[in-house]
This record gives structure tokens, C-alpha cells and sequence, in this order.
């Protein structure tokens, strides 16, 4: 059985001060998927994440989302019908403790519950060894482990996951891939993963978006991403 | 190109004088201008307001009854919005482009002596409608409020007299104050009283608890407040919560910013104030002019001792025209070193001073009662602005357009 | 003069400093360091809680009740002038001061217009107590534990509560707060409805103790100022210590040498912090912790 | 001669606008017309666009302080006041003869520019910078305004000047030039309006070329990115002193000018009013450009002056009114906004013609 | 002979070292690349060489003088350079003026003019240079900067990431710069993640790891590192 569009774009149009980044862009995700986007530095995979969960404005086209158009909506909006979104350079509150970024998380759903702590601290551990500690003095591994609790304690249909292994030990790197594919398995939460790293692409990707200069140029299978030519090809490594 | 806007500006706009009810058989005769600049708004609004309403309802009378030798009396007023740099703006321009015969300007003494030098310069002529510190002795200025002689002189000794030869005294620590306060000890140690403390509270200061203990230490029979301007008249309803509990003496409250009326009773109990005039005076002559002043402004707040001085300088202006037959200040003055300008005026008989262009006033002590009513325990008549012409001053001889103080008199 | 008396005094004094200079800057500390705001207006504010205050006690409500709707009365106010001006300023925070500006003197003036010159004031309750030969005010105690209240309700606001936590998140990383669901506006104009409500909350719990002229608020503006620069950007970090600091330096100048001498306390310990720290008490503490 | 050429090739630049053979002749018929009208006007009208004219200089100094270097001052009408009472003190020790007046205009300006060394050394080098300067800056001169409205003591007397407190200080001299028949005393007149327009012209200029020089590069590099400018080897602390200085000393040429003027200073006019009021100014006609703010303080100034003639008591609540909404609708000033319009326009005119 | 020396540099914020113990020698001369994993400590490293943080303790040396407490311009003025991670340009400035104001401190008049003149060439910004730096795309703000940073002929050159947004055309040309640069007599010092970069221009490599020297030797010895290879090239890193 296919599984509903849970996600999609038409003739999406955005960018910074008035230059369009993407030129008509149009991606489709159903319900459960994991799919990653590919493509070389400045081609606009991250501006493509920003322009999904609402950080820059849509200037021409649509973002329709379980059917209904959300392009005109604010960020926090989109956040609250289920997207999360994990940014680029993982953005933690650093003044804030590990607590507190988890609570800010799952504020949409009202107050932190125990049942949520527990949740987010059997999937990254180290989360509750530094409860109290602030975020800011964290490493960017365990930051970034932060930054993706701080959005599933929400329960998000969607995760925006853009350049998880940035910056980021190998080891720490495969974690959180097996720990999202792990997820996507347990509660069928669909993942659009912008990556530049291989392994992480291929230990989570079901298919692949290749991006150039703002537009989808192609939709890869699986058997795609473990062709090393067909890869090197796209991403012009 | 700046100079073309800005004569674009004054060319476009009319000009904003208020010539208020002339009768058609004035309309012929040439206007006195009279240029009102008062603080309309801003800090001192309070105290301020009535006396533009005074001096309307004055020039309103005078102009139904002819004008002064049958020329209408026009008003020119702006507001100066509590701030010096606008009185020489406008006194100049009143001086200058309105071309006013008389000036009545001023509140704060620092507003004063911002448009002085201007009015010295320009050669006006302008009224200060205040009670103040005393010492101007300047012969392009009248001074028709009380100065610090006419209400210490009467104040302070009653007040020995009736609780005791302790004073304190706190003061606003500007030359007001400074000055009223050097009164004050000059004259408790001429009567043999001891000063147990003397505090100056900077301009501004709204919190008193340490000046309060201050107090409570040096336990004086009664305190002199002179204190000024909104936020130090705080120190009442604190005093008063901090159980206190001593009289008071002061030449500012009451009859300036009607604090008995403002303030919840009883923090102003025992409240004794000399002023020349507020509006609970209980005389034919007042009870006819608040009549008047409410008639004309039911929503006036208070009538209060400048509102009074504003209105009888009008008056006192018609006559000394009327007697010069002429608008000239030399030649007003001439009729001034006659020493024979008075007139009966809502507080009772007041004269101009020819040597020092002040004024002889009667003194009222009012009593504040612990539910805020005023009492009436004594009245000077007559009581002469003596000191500047003691110390040196004297117009009808010689202008040296400053101001001094006791301890910076005239030179000899 | 018995030791206890004069232990007394000089506590009763500092509690008194301490209060005023906390209930007078707490708004305006919370509004600059949580949005780099600086209010203006926060004088005016000031004012509407203690011309609300009034209105409300001569109408018949009870004091406390009435402190309450003044403060509640200025936050609404101040929610109404984020929507309506400071939130098309958060990327210019130099022109909110012009902007504010504009408003404390709308405010004024208008007021003074539209109310008068003057307002009856409400009187102080609760009468005095006597120690030694001393005789206090109870107010001044119970303003001085109101400003221990606000301390520790802005503490447990800013730290217990959902909306603090999400208002420190907002502040730290404005677009990533958005992109959680915090509604970042809301957020803003809360917190400086929050400003404009602790000025008010000032207004109020002072307003028995003061005259009422549409320009009371100037007198707290000092004040307020020199504590936030003292203070820094941080509510508790900053204005509380520095609030203490202050409190001791200007009751104890005060009862040395008057309070000329409390004034120019105040100035020299503006110019030695400057000088030392730059960034106020809180700068300087968070910088050692980070 | 060289060094001279070079000099005036300043005055036009990457910093300022206005260029070119327009420019420069709207200026001279501008500066013709300033010249000239005194003689179809009265003295009144004359002795009041002196008045305008004494504030031009804070307001330039505003605007090199805060629209060239980026450093909100909120304190500029401390140097006023400073240079001020410093005017007053020394005339009414020393007196107007020998042109001394002309010395005390300096040595006041000097002391201006003393005092913000020190606090800036205490600031710039303490690395205070953003709203909180505006904070420091604006503590410093209330607390400025109490301390001196405090002085009214007899104590408080530098020789044979007292401070006066609130009431202000008063009696010293006008502005006096020795002159071979007789001093020429500058009242508040044609004579004081010219030489306060030659100053305004010459400050002008002097400060076109100052920010379109290398060191004008350097402060403006400093707003953009003070960590950049930095990395290139300058000192910036250094710079943002210097400059904050030579703003003290124009707010200081204010001050002086205005004490000649009404022969008066009081601590009021570094009160919160005052101080607001040159930002006012500088925001309203386009704090990053000194053209705009020349003309937008003169508009400013009359206009408000205008307001409070007619508008009585409504008059500070339309200044208020009108300041949120330039602050909303014209964010770069409304000058500036006008002459970027007009830059536009005459640059598409040309295009049209090529 | 060692240009800049590192003798024993702690820098930590609150409980966590961000570098720790560090000892390092860049010889006159060389190119060399600092790697590593993002919080190895790298950007901080070079905050504390440029002055910007003060160490919590050890000593810097650079040319034989002690720089341990001089401020920032102080230790440009000495001969070392930086261009950022993030292009620190400014933004409301034409390129031409961002090359003004880092010239005129060496240079005036015509000389200066024909120096900007020389490096708009060099940086192929000629088209641009009347744009405000601000529109310029991210590449070219790279390129402005690394012009701004070379323009004051410094004996050091610190490059935090220079070929960030850069497509790999535009990478090897700035690798092609920074030899020649490099050839000049400039000394250079790189943070770089782009393999293709490291391997076009070092003749050394460092890598950090958690705030210590991990491993350093020449490109060819890091690649071949197990270790190394462990903590930060991944086995099938792209770049690789």
C-alpha cells in the first residue's frame, strides 16, 4: 500500500534579500520515508530546510504539507502541525540547560512530562548525564544529540535533519544514524536528511534528492546510493 | 538654502496672537501688547496654568471696561514647556518680532534668569509674577511675588514663639532654598533659637527616609521645609507615614502648589505657611475675585498666590500707563520712583517699592488642620520687601541688572 | 544611641535604598537585557501604574487590589505599544530609543492634558512602628519586601515557568526558538508587557508615598539607569547585586554627609564600575561561567 | 600646495552625499542665500537662525559619533554643558577684553574635549559598545545635571564665577572681537549670526573631508565590523576615541556658542530633554550622512519651534507623534531618505539622456 | 626557524578545555593545515594566536618576541593576518573601499590607488568593485577578505576555512593563491575541512582533537593514520 504525501513542494521559489536560492523546486515525501538531499556546497540544500519549516519566506509557490498549503504560515506554526527541524551547526540555547533546550522542545505540547524525559534520555543517554549542564559547554556531538531530542520529545511527523555529521566522530555519526533509522522504524516518522557524508547517507537514505542550483535534478533509489559512480557523479567530488 | 526654508517657514504661518474680546470701539486704537510666557506644560505646569488664566481673565475685565486710555490690551502667549532654552526663544521673539510693551514671564528662578540677560539686552520690560528668593535688582524687571523677608520675617518668629526655639530646616538644595535657608538661621539666631539641623535634598530626590531619621536625631521643636518642586513634596506623605508628627513651617507649600489640596489628610497637619494670598482667604475682595476666576474657569484646581500676583500686576500696569500716559519703560518707571503705585488688590493694599521694584505685600499665615482645611491664626498688613533697598540696591539711581544675595550683596 | 538602634537604622535605611532602586529598575532591566531594548517610556509607565494606583483606591478598590490593576494596566499598555511600535524596531534597537522617546513625551504631555496637572494622592497606610528613638514607617517594610517579591517571582518566572524558559530561548537564539514552536512574538511582546508591568507595579506600590504630576516618572529614571548600567544585561545576575552595591553605597553616603554626598556616591560608583566592568556585575559573572 | 589639493578632493567621497557640479552649486546658492538675507530680514529672525544654527554642531557631532562611527552617545549634551559653564567661568574671571573671549571659546572647547578623553579612555578601552554605551553615556550626564543643579551655594564659586546651581549661570560676556575703533561685541545679531554661519560652513566642510579621509574610512570600517578592522592592524579603541572626542569638542562648540548667545547656561540643558533632543535630530534628518543631518536639525528646529508657537499645549505631543513615525515609516531619516530619492532620480535622468 | 611558537596554551570556558596543553612550532616559510573535528578547538586556537581570547595560561611567540598580552592590532602590526570562518567584510562598503581601508595604513595617493588597482586583478573583482560588499555572493566575500588579509603583506597568513562555499574550481584557485603567496615568503596557517584543499597546498598538517595535538606529520602520513583516520576522515569519507 503507498503511503499518503505527507510533504511536498510546487514551483518553490525562495532566497535571501529578494534572490531567489531555489528556482521552482519540487520535491514530494510520503508518510514514513526517509529521504536524503544531496548536492554540492551552495546549491541550496540547506536554504531548501530553512524554506520548509518557515525560517525564510516563500516568495513564489507552495509548500503543502498533509494537504494543506503552509508557505504563508510562521515558523513556530509549521512547528506546532508536527515539523521539526534540526538545523545546520545545531543551534542549541547555550545559556540554557540540557533540560531547559528539551523543555523549549516540547513546549508545543504543553509542559516537559516525565514520560518524555524518559523517552528522549533512553535514546541519547548521555542527555541525561548532563541534564543540568548548559548546553553551550557541551561538545558538538553531544550537541547535536541535543538538538535532535529537543525535537522528538515533540513528536514530530516530519524531522528536518540538515548536516547532522558536521563537525562530528564517526563513531557519534553512525549512532545517530542507526538511532534515527531505529526511530523511523518504531514510530514511522518521515526524515528529509540534507548530507554531504556517505556513510551517514547511505546507513539511513531509502532514496535521494540530487539538488543543483535550486532545482531537483534527480530522484535516486536506493541501489543509486550504493553505485560509488553514480554518487561521485552528483555530488562532483 | 537654510535661510530660505526658514523664511518660508515664517512667512507661511500666521501669526499666533490671541487678541482676546475687544470691543468695537477699541478695534480702532492701536493694541498694548502684553507677551505672557509661562509654563503650560511640563514640570511646573501645576503651578503655573492659573496664572495664564489670571492674567486673561484680567486683560478680559480691563478690556470690557475700555482697555487701559482706551486701547485694548492683546495678549501674546506661549508656552515654554517648563524649559529655559524656550523663554529665550521667546523672549526674544516676543521682544523683538511681536514687539510686546510688557512681558510676564516665568515660573523657576532659573527660567528667570535664562531670559533676563535677553530682556536687559533687548531693552524689554517684564513682570516676574512670582515669590522667589529675592535679590534681583534690575531696573527692566517688576517683581510682584513675595521674597523671602516678607515671609520669614513674620513666619519664623511666631513660630519660636508658639513651639519652641529648635529648628530644622530642609531645604531644596538650589539657590531658592539655599537662600530662604540662610534666612531662616539669620533670623531664629537673631531671636534666640537654635538651628538642630539644616539638609539640603538635591532637586529631583523623591525618597526621604534618611532625611526623616535625620530629624527623629536632632529633635527639633518644628521643621522648615522649603522644599520644591513635585518630587521632593513627597517628603510630606512619608513624614507623615513615618509618624513624624512635628509642625512645619514653609513659605512654598500651600499658597504655590496647593499640596493641602493634593495630598491625602492628614500628611500635612500643622502645616503653617505665610503666603500673600490663596484662595480659603476669607475677605470681601477674594471671595469677589474667585467668584470671578471660577466663573470664568470652573475647572481651575486652585487659585493660588501667583495666580493672584499675575492678576494684580495687569492692574498695576494699567494704572502706572495710565499715569505715565505712555507704554515707555523710562517713563513708567518715573511714575514708580514716586513711590506711590498701590492698589487694593484681592489680598488687600500692595505698593510698589521704587528703590528695589519689588512689592509690599499682606501676609497671610495659614494653618493646615489635620483634615486639610486652612485656619487663619494671624495677618500682616504692609509687610515691605526691605531688604535689597537695605542693602544697596536702588533703581531710581543706578541699574546694575543683577541679582544678589546675603551673603553676595550689593557693592557699597 | 544603643548599638541596636543604630543597627536598626542603618539596616531600615539600606532596605530602603535597595527597594526604590529595585522596584525602579527592574522593568527597564528586564525589557534591555532580555531584548537590548532600552524603554524610554519606562518613566511613563511608571507613572500609569501610580495614576492608575490612585484612580483605582479613590473608587473605592483596596490598595493592594489597586497596586495590582495599575501594574496590570501598564503591562497591557506596554503590550500595546510593543505591538504597535517597538516590534517594527527589534533590528534597530538605537531607534527604539527614538521611538520611545516619542512616546514618553506623548504620554506626558497628554496626560497632563487630558487629566490635568495633578492628581489626589492616596495616602500611606499602615502607620509607624518606634524603635529606640526612631519611629519608621511600616510601608517602607513592606515596599522593601515587595521587592524581594518581584526578585523572586521574576526568578521563578524566568526560570520555572514554560514561558521563561521559552523567553531565554528566545533571547539566545531567536530563529531557532521560532523553529520549535515558540511563537517569538508573543514571546517579545510579553516580555515587554512583563517591563512594562513591574514599571507599573513601581508606580503603584509608590504611588501612597508620592505626588502624582504626569512627569513622576523622571524621578525614578536616574535611578533606574544607574543600576542597569551597574547591573547589566541580566535581571538577577545584575540588578539585584548591583541594587545591593548601590543601596549600600547610598545609604551610607547618605547618612555620612547628606544626600548630596548619596548622589555623587551613586556617580563615582558608575565611573569605578565603567572603568572595571565594563559590562555591569552580570557581565562580568557571566563571563566567568560561560 | 599638493597636500592642499588633495585636502579638497575630501570633500567629496564614498562617505558623503552629494557630488559633483550640482551638489556644489545648490550649495553656493544656498550659502549665498545664507549670506545675504540677513540684510531683507529683521533682527529678530536673524539672532533666532543664529540660534538654529548654534545646535548644528552637536548635531554633526552626534552624527560623526553615532551615524559615522556607529557608538550611540546619549551624552554629547554633557560636553555642552561642560564647555558651557567652562566659557562662563573663564569670561566672567577673566573678562572680554584683549579678545579674550575668543580664548575662552577655545580653552572651553578644550575642556570639553579633555573630559571625554577620560570617560572615552574609561569606555573604549573598557570595550563598551552597542545600546549599553547609549546607557552609560546618558547615566553619566543626568548624573552631570544633578551634580551641577546641586551648586548653588556660595560655596560653590571658581573665582569670581559662582555655579549658580539650577538657576544657571548668567552675566558673561558676549562673544567680543578687538577691533582697531572699539571691540565688536557679537550680540545674539547679524554680527554673531555670521560668524556662527562661517563656523557652521568651515566645520562643515572640515568634517566632509575628515570622514572621506583614511581616518573617516577607519571609523566608518569600525561600524561595519569592529572585529575586521581590528584584524587589519588598526586600534580601534584609539579611533573611536579620537573621534569621540572631536565630537565632544563640537558638542563643546555648541555649548560655548549657546552660552555666548543668551549670555546663560543651566544644568537643564543636560537634562534628559536636552539630551534626547540631538539625537532627535540627527535621526530625524539621516544620522549617516552630515548633509542630511545639517538640514534635518534646521528643519527639525524650526519645525518644533513652529509647533510650539501654534500648537500650545498639543505641541509635545505631535514632536512625539512625529518622531515614532520617521522612526517607522522613514528608518534612514527623512532627509537622507529624500536626497537618496533624489540622487536616484537625477542619476536616472542622466542615464536617460546617455 | 620557528615564526610562531605555542608553548603550553590552556584555554577553557567554565569546566570544559577547549584547547589544552597546546604546543606547536609553524616554521617560516611553510603552509601549514590545522584539521580536525569541529570542536577540536581549532577556531579558538586561532582567537587566542590573534589576541581576540586570553589564554588561561602559556605563552605565544611569534618572531622571537613574547605576544602572550599584546592586543590584536598590536600583533598585526607585527606581521600576522587573518581572514575569518564567517567573511568578516564590511558590508555597507564598496569592494574598492574594504581594499582602501586595509591599504592605507601602508600606503597613500596614487601608490595606494594603483595597490587596489593591482589586488582587484589578483582577487578577478574588478567587475565588482564599485558593488557594496554586502551583495557580493559568499564566495566572492572569501575572495575580498583574503584579499584584505594578504594586502598587508604579512610575514603570517591565518585562514580559517577559506574555501567554504567555494566550488572546487573556485577552491583550487585559491589554493593556486595561497601558493603563490606562499612562494612571495609569506608564511601561511589553515583551518580547512576540504581534503582536496590540504592535500593541493600543505606541507604540514596538524591535526587537534579535543583541544590537544592529536597527530601531525605530512599530508601523506595524516591520510595513512589509522588514528587519525578514526577520529576524523571516517573509512569513506568523500573527500578522501
Amino acid at each position: 500500500m503507498r503511503k499518503e504525501v505527507i510533504l511536498n513542494t510546487v514551483g518553490l521559489r525562495a532566497g535571501y534579500g529578494g534572490k531567489p536560492v531555489l528556482q521552482g523546486l519540487e520535491i514530494e515525501v510520503r508518510e514514513g520515508e526517509i529521504i536524503a538531499v544531496i548536492g554540492r556546497n551552495g546549491v541550496g540544500k540547506s536554504t531548501l530546510m530553512k524554506s520548509l519549516i518557515g525560517l525564510i519566506p516563500t516568495m513564489d509557490g507552495s509548500i503543502v504539507f498533509r494537504g494543506d498549503p503552509v508557505e504563508h504560515l510562521p515558523a513556530f506554526k509549521r512547528a506546532r502541525l508536527g515539523i521539526g527541524y534540526v538545523p545546520q551547526g545545531r543551534d542549541v540555547f547555550p545559556r540554557l540547560s540540557v533540560g531547559e533546550n528539551i523543555a523549549v522542545g516540547a513546549s508545543i505540547k504543553g509542559r516537559l512530562t516525565e514520560q518524555q524525559r524518559r523517552e528522549v534520555v533512553e535514546t541519547f543517554p548521555i542527555l541525561g548525564e548532563r541534564w543540568s549542564q548548559r548546553a553551550g559547554t557541551m561538545s558538538g556531538g553531544q550537541q547535536q544529540q541535543l538538538a535532535i531530542g529537543r525535537v522528538l520529545v515533540a513528536d514530530p511527523e516530519l524531522i528536518l535533519l540538515d548536516e547532522p555529521s558536521e563537525g562530528i566522530q564517526p563513531n557519534i555519526v553512525q549512532d545517530i544514524a542507526r538511532d534515527m533509522v531505529a526511530l523511523n522504524a518504531k514510530t514511522g516518522v518521515t526524515i528529509i536528511l540534507v548530507e554531504q557524508n556517505l556513510d551517514m547517507i547511505r546507513a539511513m537514505a531509502q532514496r535521494c534528492y540530487v539538488m543543483d542550483k535550486g532545482r531537483i535534478v534527480a530522484n535516486l533509489d536506493r541501489a543509486a546510493l550504493d553505485d560509488e559512480a553514480e554518487m561521485r557523479r552528483h555530488l562532483a567530488v | 538654502m537654510t535661510g530660505t526654508v526658514l523664511r518660508g517657514l515664517h512667512a507661511a504661518v500666521l501669526t499666533g496672537t490671541l487678541v482676546l474680546a475687544s470691543g468695537v470701539a477699541l478695534a480702532a486704537e492701536k493694541p498694548i501688547k502684553l507677551g505672557v510666557l509661562e509654563d503650560q506644560s511640563g514640570d511646573f505646569a501645576v503651578a503655573t496654568i492659573g496664572k495664564v488664566h489670571a492674567i486673561q481673565l484680567a486683560a478680559d475685565e480691563i478690556n470690557k471696561a475700555g482697555g487701559i486710555m482706551g486701547r485694548p490690551l492683546e495678549l501674546v502667549v506661549y508656552d515654554t514647556q517648563s524649559d529655559n532654552t524656550r523663554y529665550q526663544e521667546f523672549m526674544r521673539r516676543v521682544l523683538q518680532k511681536d514687539k510686546a510693551d510688557a512681558v510676564f514671564a516665568g515660573f523657576s528662578s532659573a527660567s528667570r534668569e535664562a531670559y533676563r540677560p535677553i530682556v536687559d539686552q533687548l531693552n524689554g520690560f517684564a513682570f516676574y509674577n512670582n515669590q522667589y528668593e529675592g535679590g534681583v535688582c534690575d531696573g527692566h524687571m517688576i517683581v510682584t511675588g513675595a521674597v523671602p523677608e516678607q515671609q520669614f520675617s513674620t513666619l519664623i518668629p511666631w513660630m519660636m514663639e508658639k513651639y519652641g526655639k529648635k529648628v530644622y530646616t530642609l531645604a531644596a538644595d538650589y539657590n531658592f532654598g539655599q537662600i530662604s535657608a540662610e534666612w531662616v538661621r539669620n533670623i531664629v539666631k537673631q531671636n534666640g533659637g537654635e538651628m538642630v539641623g539644616e539638609e539640603f535634598i538635591p532637586l529631583g530626590v523623591s525618597q526621604f527616609s534618611q532625611s526623616i531619621q535625620n530629624i527623629q536625631k536632632a529633635k527639633p521643636d518644628f521643621i522648615v521645609t522649603l522644599l520644591v518642586g513635585t518630587a521632593q513634596a513627597s517628603y510630606y506623605e512619608q513624614a507623615a507615614s513615618a509618624n513624624v508628627n512635628l509642625p512645619m513651617a514653609s513659605s512654598v507649600n500651600v499658597g504655590q502648589g496647593y499640596e493641602h489640596k493634593r495630598f491625602k489628610p492628614p500628611s500635612l497637619k500643622d502645616m503653617y505657611v505665610t503666603t500673600n494670598y490663596i484662595e480659603e482667604i476669607d475677605s470681601p475682595k477674594s471671595k469677589e475675585f474667585v467668584a470671578k476666576f471660577k466663573a470664568k474657569f470652573p475647572n481651575e484646581p486652585y487659585i493660588n498666590q501667583e495666580a493672584e500676583n499675575s492678576y494684580l500686576a495687569v492692574y498695576l500696569y494699567k494704572q502706572m500707563v495710565e499715569r505715565a500716559k505712555s507704554t515707555k519703560r523710562d517713563d513708567i518707571r518715573k511714575v514708580i520712583a514716586q513711590g506711590d503705585v498701590c492698589m487694593d488688590a484681592p489680598e488687600g493694599k500692595v505698593c510698589i517699592d521704587p528703590k528695589s521694584q519689588h512689592m509690599s505685600h499682606t501676609i497671610y499665615l495659614a494653618h493646615v488642620n489635620a483634615d486639610h482645611s486652612i485656619d487663619f491664626p494671624k495677618v500682616w498688613p504692609d509687610i515691605k520687601p526691605y531688604w535689597l533697598g537695605d542693602a544697596g540696591c536702588d533703581l531710581t539711581k543706578k541699574d546694575p541688572m543683577a541679582q544678589y544675595t546675603p551673603s553676595n550683596p550689593p557693592p557699597k | 544611641m544603643d548599638i541596636a538602634t543604630f543597627a536598626f537604622a542603618a539596616l531600615y535605611q539600606f532596605a530602603d535604598a535597595f527597594a526604590f532602586l529595585v522596584l525602579s529598575a527592574c522593568g527597564l532591566a528586564v525589557i534591555f537585557g532580555m531584548m537590548g531594548v532600552i524603554n524610554l517610556a519606562h518613566g511613563e509607565f511608571i507613572m500609569c501604574g501610580a495614576y492608575v494606583t490612585a484612580t483605582a483606591v479613590h473608587a473605592g478598590l483596596p490598595l493592594p487590589l489597586a497596586i495590582l490593576a495599575g501594574a496590570l494596566v501598564s503591562a497591557v499598555v506596554g503590550m500595546l505599544v510593543e505591538f504597535v511600535v517597538v516590534r517594527h524596531l527589534y533590528e534597530r534597537p538605537l531607534d527604539t530609543i527614538v521611538a520611545t522617546w516619542g512616546l514618553s513625551l506623548i504620554a506626558t504631555q497628554g496626560t497632563l492634558i487630558v487629566i490635568g496637572s495633578t492628581m489626589a494622592g492616596v495616602g500611606t497606610p499602615f502607620g509607624s512602628f518606634q524603635v529606640g528613638a526612631y519611629s519608621y514607617s511600616i510601608y517602607r517594610i513592606v515596599l522593601f519586601l515587595a521587592a524581594l517579591g518581584v526578585l523572586g517571582s521574576l526568578y521563578a518566572l524566568f526560570n520555572w515557568t514554560s514561558f521563561g524558559v521559552k523567553a531565554r530561548a528566545t533571547i539566545q537564539v531567536p530563529h531557532m526558538a521560532d523553529a520549535l514552536g515558540v511563537d517569538t512574538r508573543w514571546i517579545y511582546s510579553l516580555t515587554f508587557a512583563c517591563g512594562a508591568g513591574l514599571a507599573g507595579l513601581a508606580g503603584g506600590l509608590y504611588a501612597p508615598t508620592m505626588t502624582l504630576v504626569p512627569t513622576m516618572g523622571a524621578t525614578f529614571l536616574m535611578e533606574a539607569f544607574v543600576t542597569v548600567v551597574i547591573g547589566g544585561a541580566d535581571v538577577f545576575l545584575g540588578t539585584a547585586p548591583a541594587a545591593a552595591v548601590l543601596a549600600v553605597v547610598k545609604s551610607v553616603m547618605t547618612s555620612w554627609q547628606g544626600q548630596l554626598f548619596g548622589q555623587i556616591g551613586l556617580l563615582v560608583a558608575v565611573i569605578i564600575v565603567v572603568r572595571v566592568l565594563p559590562k555591569g556585575i552580570s557581565g562580568f559573572l557571566l563571563r566567568e561561567r560561560t | 600646495m599638493n597636500g592642499l589639493i588633495s585636502l579638497f578632493r575630501r570633500l567629496e567621497g564614498p562617505q558623503t552625499k552629494g557630488r559633483g557640479l550640482l551638489f556644489w552649486s545648490v550649495f553656493m546658492v544656498a550659502l549665498i542665500g545664507a549670506i545675504a538675507y540677513p540684510m531683507f530680514s529683521d533682527g529678530y529672525t536673524v539672532g533666532n537662525t543664529a540660534y538654529f544654527f548654534v545646535w548644528v554642531f552637536i548635531a554633526l557631532s552626534l552624527c560623526l559619533i553615532w551615524g559615522y562611527g556607529g557608538a550611540l552617545s546619549f551624552g554629547q549634551t554633557a560636553f555642552f554643558g561642560i564647555a558651557g559653564y567652562s566659557y562662563g567661568i573663564l569670561t566672567l574671571n577673566f573678562g572680554a577684553a584683549y579678545g579674550f573671549t575668543l580664548v575662552a571659546v577655545l580653552a572651553a572647547v578644550a575642556i570639553a574635549a579633555v573630559v571625554a578623553l577620560l570617560l572615552g579612555y574609561f569606555m573604549f578601552f573598557g570595550r563598551i559598545e552597542g545600546v549599553f554605551l547609549g546607557i552609560v553615556t546618558l547615566a553619566v550626564t543626568l548624573m552631570l545635571e544633578r551634580f551641577m543643579a546641586q551648586t548653588a551655594g556660595p560655596d560653590w564659586r571658581i573665582g569670581a564665577a559662582r555655579l549658580n546651581g539650577f538657576n544657571g549661570m548668567s552675566g558673561m560676556p558676549p562673544i567680543t572681537i578687538p577691533w582697531f575703533d572699539g571691540p565688536i561685541v557679537l550680540f545674539a545679531d547679524v554680527g554673531l549670526y555670521y560668524l556662527i554661519l562661517a563656523l557652521v560652513v568651515v566645520v562643515y566642510l572640515g568634517l566632509r573631508i575628515l570622514v572621506n579621509s583614511s581616518f573617516g574610512n577607519v571609523i566608518v570600517a569600525i561600524r561595519e565590523n569592529p572585529e575586521r578592522a581590528e584584524m587589519l592592524g588598526y586600534d580601534i579603541r584609539k579611533y573611536q576615541l579620537i573621534n569621540f572626542v572631536i565630537g565632544a569638542g563640537l558638542a563643546g562648540l555648541s555649548g560655548v556658542l549657546y552660552t555666548a548667545w543668551g549670555q546663560y547656561i543651566t544644568p537643564s540643558s543636560m537634562g534628559m530633554t536636552s539630551a534626547a533632543l540631538p539625537l532627535i535630530w540627527v535621526a530625524v534628518g539621516g544620522r549617516s550622512d552630515l548633509t542630511s543631518t545639517l538640514v534635518g536639525t534646521l528643519v527639525v528646529l524650526a519645525g518644533f519651534q513652529a509647533l510650539t508657537i501654534y500648537g500650545s499645549q498639543y505641541a509635545l505631543v505631535v514632536m512625539g507623534l512625529l518622531l515614532v513615525l520617521t522612526v517607522l515609516i522613514a528608518p534612514n531619516g527623512l532627509v537622507l531618505g529624500a536626497m537618496n530619492v533624489i540622487g536616484r532620480l537625477v542619476a536616472r535622468a542622466k542615464g536617460g539622456r546617455n | 626557524m620557528a615564526l610562531l611558537q605555542l608553548r603550553g596554551l590552556n584555554k577553557h570556558f567554565g569546566g570544559l578545555h577547549v584547547t589544552n596543553q597546546v604546543n606547536l612550532s609553524f616554521e617560516t616559510g611553510e603552509i601549514h593545515c590545522l584539521i580536525g573535528p569541529n570542536g577540536a578547538g581549532k577556531s579558538t586556537l586561532f582567537r587566542l594566536i590573534l589576541g581576540e581570547y586570553a589564554p588561561g595560561s602559556g605563552e605565544i611567540f611569534f618572531a622571537g618576541e613574547d605576544i602572550t598580552t599584546l592586543k590584536s592590532f598590536a600583533r598585526i602590526a607585527r606581521g600576522l593576518s587573518v581572514k575569518f570562518q564567517v567573511p568578516g567584510v564590511f558590508k555597507g562598503l564598496s569592494v574598492r573601499q574594504n581594499l582602501e581601508i586595509a591599504l592605507q595604513r601602508t600606503r597613500h595617493g596614487a601608490e595606494l590607488d594603483r595597490e587596489i588597482d593591482r589586488l582587484l586583478a589578483f582577487l578577478g573583482l574588478e567587475a565588482e568593485q564599485k558593488q557594496t560588499a554586502g551583495n557580493l555572493s559568499h564566495g566572492q566575500k572569501q575572495w575580498l577578505e583574503i584579499g584584505m588579509a594578504t594586502s598587508l603583506r604579512p610575514r603570517m597568513l591565518l585562514l580559517d576555512e577559506p574555501t567554504a562555499g567555494m566550488s572546487p574550481e573556485e577552491t583550487f584557485q585559491t589554493g593556486e593563491m595561497v601558493k603563490r603567496l606562499n612562494a612571495e615568503g609569506m608564511t601561511v596557517l589553515a583551518i580547512e575541512h576540504d581534503m582536496a584543499f590540504v592535500r593541493q597546498v600543505a606541507q604540514r598538517v596538524t591535526v587537534l582533537h579535543l583541544g590537544q595535538v592529536f597527530a601531525q606529520g605530512s599530508i601523506d602520513d595524516i591520510v595513512a593514520d589509522e588514528r587519525v583516520a578514526a577520529i576524523y576522515l571516517g573509512q569513506a569519507h568523500h573527500h578522501a
